[in-house]
């Protein structure tokens, strides 16, 4: 009788086969549950060119990866800080020219991955977005079709598939399944969208704790090619159920990216340390244990 | 201005417009919003739904108002985690009766531009993107909901797009679904607008106390339409007031 | 201020305005969570021409509602009675040529209702549908399409919007929310799908349960129309988590119905109760607690 | 037929063909294939997984192989609750590697019809209907599985095709998916079959002790392919039998 195979890999590990221009999706939904973990790996790690599938709410991760030069494409629906506002380093490159801008939106985005995900060749919209001036500047994605039941002009839209996708989650197992503690927002279709999925988790638990109520389980194993313990792996956003987001230092972010200051946040908390555990174990242990208590 | 605040009266003014039968979503930056959606099923509106932004929260009872639509602790109280799919399903069927949007440009015609300011090539503000912006073609009724009131936020002509408002009424009655009515109320800090003029264009249908016509018109880019006297913004009364404070536990409204 | 508005109806409330001819969905897979009572009370109400939508692996229901003369025309993927084998009264009606059959299947049943829940125009498949016999026989559900990104040919599938669905939850409030202890199966597209729904639970229960843990609700009662307190709701089918299937009952279903007998069996059962009440009252109550204790 | 029922000899049979990185897939009336999954994962294949049918159950651990596959008691032990959402996006996407199906008639190159025997229009037989039988050209493989073997069942030519075999090379070379190779083997009481043929022609790839080939191919509408001598179906192993029985708790494959 041979072993059921354990996926388990450290940060480095997880990320070290992402090639350079790979087409790179992060879950969550604004500030919750992004897995920062993983992508501040991808900048150790000094990515390049990649062409990044956000979810359709976001931009955190995506305002630093553009900031550690990692960025070569975007397919826009929105990247922003949310309530602090626009993402700096992401207006700075498309203002510049640095970086190449797809604007798109939410439905346009989260159909195309549901296409990816459903193996659907592509997704029919009712024309909605001819009333906009997005397929004025992004004709490759909107495509006038009539509609072969009504004859009615409706809108093509192509599939978007990921090659490999990060989900951040409370609970997982050795073996891939996941826990969301917030529910379920788009993990399951993004999963299925993309050829890899790498998930992160603040706690790696018992695979019987799945078994015991397989309803509550948000990701499926058989869906995950590795899984990292990631504890603050979302910070400084937060990880629903488990801790808040990190307003003062969310703030120095946003305070450091306006002033185009980016790269020094990076050398001052993410390239110094060589993974993720190191850079938590010198952050101030009596301030994120008041992020953690504070629901 | 009383005992109330400008966020306040924003609110009060919101939750009147709103219906019973309503299903509504918020996005980011919605507290003043969101406190109008409770107030308003606390008041007129009992059997209102609303859905929460980011967090999925369907009837969220927070315990306080909180700067981000997508927090968890919004979950506190709801009756439904709503995931992405069911809400952009409710905004492509019109499920939702009023969708709260903005934008980065406001034009005359409620036509926003959430994508960039200036030449789309070389833009000189390049925005966050358009979202959901489109939908305002496909659920029932917008209302514009801005944080600020000056020539530059409500501008002649937006540079792009992103959600359309009553212009080209040709391509609308092609394209738009039929139950979509489109940007229906604009509220600022300065005051509401709506549209109803015979070519849809933004009318001014009351100033907020304090502040006059001409103050208005002097903020905004573009004539706004007048029809008769421009009655004040009605004030919260005790009632509305009283809730609002019992919705807003840690006063983000009166700052 | 006023009160917010219980959706609490009777069964012969719930079904009393859905006009013949409606298009019917009634929810559950096999013989898991269907909503039988309201499928019986549709018989005692004396439903007519009635335009079956069903989810895609289904049958009890359909072959009770043919063999009360209420069905016109039915779109099959798969019309069973799952171990117990063929559907005798589809069977029957079909091979006599006494229904309208659209032969479909899985994927179309499927995607058509999604896309109804997404207020897409339509679906587009990857062809494989070209190479089974479906296109021939219902042409007017697939039709072949230049896929405008690849130039390829792809399969379009029509949305598919029931009038009403009925849905059976082992909980739910006045408000409509509802619960499913079996976990989501598809419960979330069919009530996006339809145009009415209406909900049957084993048990009211009070707003507060599901507002103590919202990540847990099925079913949102926004989209719900009416709520039926309806015990054993399911029977002779399953509830998850809440009582098995009434396996010797199911077998007297199947003979009766192998002998074209299901009109007995209709009076036996179903007709002579106002609703279903008084019908779960006239049963054997230790048969059925045996059900109930079977987890 | 020894210490072991042919249900037993089926299960461990059907174990043999599935490999360590399977993902399968089974419908109703299938607690051999289940009791196959379950044994292939409890011997050679530990990181195998497997879909419960209409349960949804991923990895099921019941209780015991019950008779109806939607049957919520197979959530027992699982570790997620399939959607039928997902179901149907990993038969599309070919995730699944290993499909489990049927039919009311299959032919020799592996067609299958779920739908109707005789004339479309006025059949002699209506099926149940095609349900997922279109996905034999998404899946990786398709596993075969009938309980009977009878000249009905295996016809010459199927009336109606639900599932697509191995007919009309160009036709599968335009319309299936890349990665699909269509049924790969046939399990029946008599036998185990396979289309490891050059025209893809349904083989003979061994007979269960005490049948012979005769009685296989007498039993079988259509000419059964054959190369060189048919051996005997490996009875199962006294591990295999232990490990089946510990699954088969209320011994359903024993009756």
């Amino acid at each position: 009788m041979s072993l059921r195979k354990s996926k388990i890999k450290s940060l480095a590990e997880a990320v070290a086969d992402i090639p350079d221009g790979a087409k790179i999706l992060a879950g969550g939904v604004h500030l919750s549950n992004t897995p920062m973990a993983l992508v501040r790996q991808l900048i150790r790690k000094g990515a390049k060119d990649l062409e990044i599938i956000p979810t359709p709410a976001t931009g955190l991760w995506v305002d630093m990866l553009i900031a550690a030069d990692a960025v070569r494409k975007i397919h826009v629906s929105y990247i922003g800080l949310e309530f602090l506002g626009l993402a700096p380093n992401f207006r700075r490159a498309a203002e510049a020219g640095k970086i190449e801008v797809v604007d798109v939106d939410e439905p346009t985005i989260f159909h195309g991955l549901r296409a990816a995900a459903s193996g659907l060749p592509f997704v029919v919209f009712p024309p909605i977005h001819l009333l906009t001036d997005l397929p004025k500047v992004s004709p490759q994605v909107y495509k006038s079709i009539v509609d072969p039941f009504t004859g009615k002009t409706v809108v093509a839209v192509p599939p978007l598939q990921p090659d490999v996708c990060f989900v951040h989650v409370a609970k997982a197992d050795i073996y891939g399944n996941g826990l969301s503690l917030g529910g379920r927002h788009m993990e399951d279709i993004i999963t299925k969208a993309s050829k890899r999925v790498i998930l992160s988790a603040e706690e790696i638990v018992d695979n019987a704790e799945f078994c015991a109520d397989p309803t509550r389980t948000t990701i499926p194993g058989v869906l995950v090619e590795a899984v990292v313990h990631a504890p603050m792996g979302a910070w400084p956003g937060a990880c629903p159920g488990v801790y808040d987001y990190d307003r003062p230092h969310l703030l120095e972010y946003n305070e450091m990216a306006k002033k185009n200051e980016t790269s020094s946040y990076l050398d001052r908390f993410v390239r110094p340390h060589a993974d993720d555990t190191a850079m938590i174990a010198a952050l101030d242990d009596e301030h994120l244990s008041r992020l953690r208590m504070a629901r | 201005m009383g005992d109330y605040t400008n966020s306040e009266l924003m609110a009060a003014a919101i939750a009147r417009e709103l219906s019973d039968d309503d299903f509504a979503a918020v996005g980011t930056a919605s507290h003043i919003p969101v406190c109008a959606l409770r107030l308003a099923q606390r008041t007129h509106a009992p059997n209102l739904w609303f859905l929460y932004g980011g967090s999925g929260a369907l009837n969220s009872k927070a315990e306080s108002l909180v700067e981000m639509a997508a927090d968890f602790r919004n979950l506190a109280g709801a009756e439904y985690r709503t995931p992405l799919q069911d809400i952009i399903d409710f905004e492509f069927t019109g499920r939702f009766t009023t969708l709260f949007l903005g934008g980065v440009q406001i034009d005359r015609y409620g036509n926003m531009n959430m994508a960039a300011i200036g030449d789309y090539a070389k833009p000189k503000m390049r925005g966050p993107g358009t979202v959901g912006l489109a939908f305002t073609a496909s659920v029932r009724k917008v209302f514009i909901y801005v944080q600020h009131h000056d020539p530059r936020l409500f501008v002649e002509k937006v540079d792009f797009i992103s959600g359309r408002g009553h212009s080209g009424p040709e391509e609308l009655a092609q394209h738009r679904c039929a139950w979509a009515q489109g940007p229906t109320w604009v509220i600022s800090p300065m005051g509401v607008m709506d549209f109803e003029t015979p070519d849809r264009r933004m009318r001014l249908r009351s100033v907020h106390p304090g502040v006059t016509v001409a103050d208005v018109q002097a903020k905004t880019g573009f004539e706004l339409a007048i029809t008769g006297d421009v009655p004040t913004t009605a004030p919260p009364t005790a009632e509305q007031l009283q809730i609002i404070r019992e919705i807003d536990t840690s006063g983000v409204l009166r700052r």
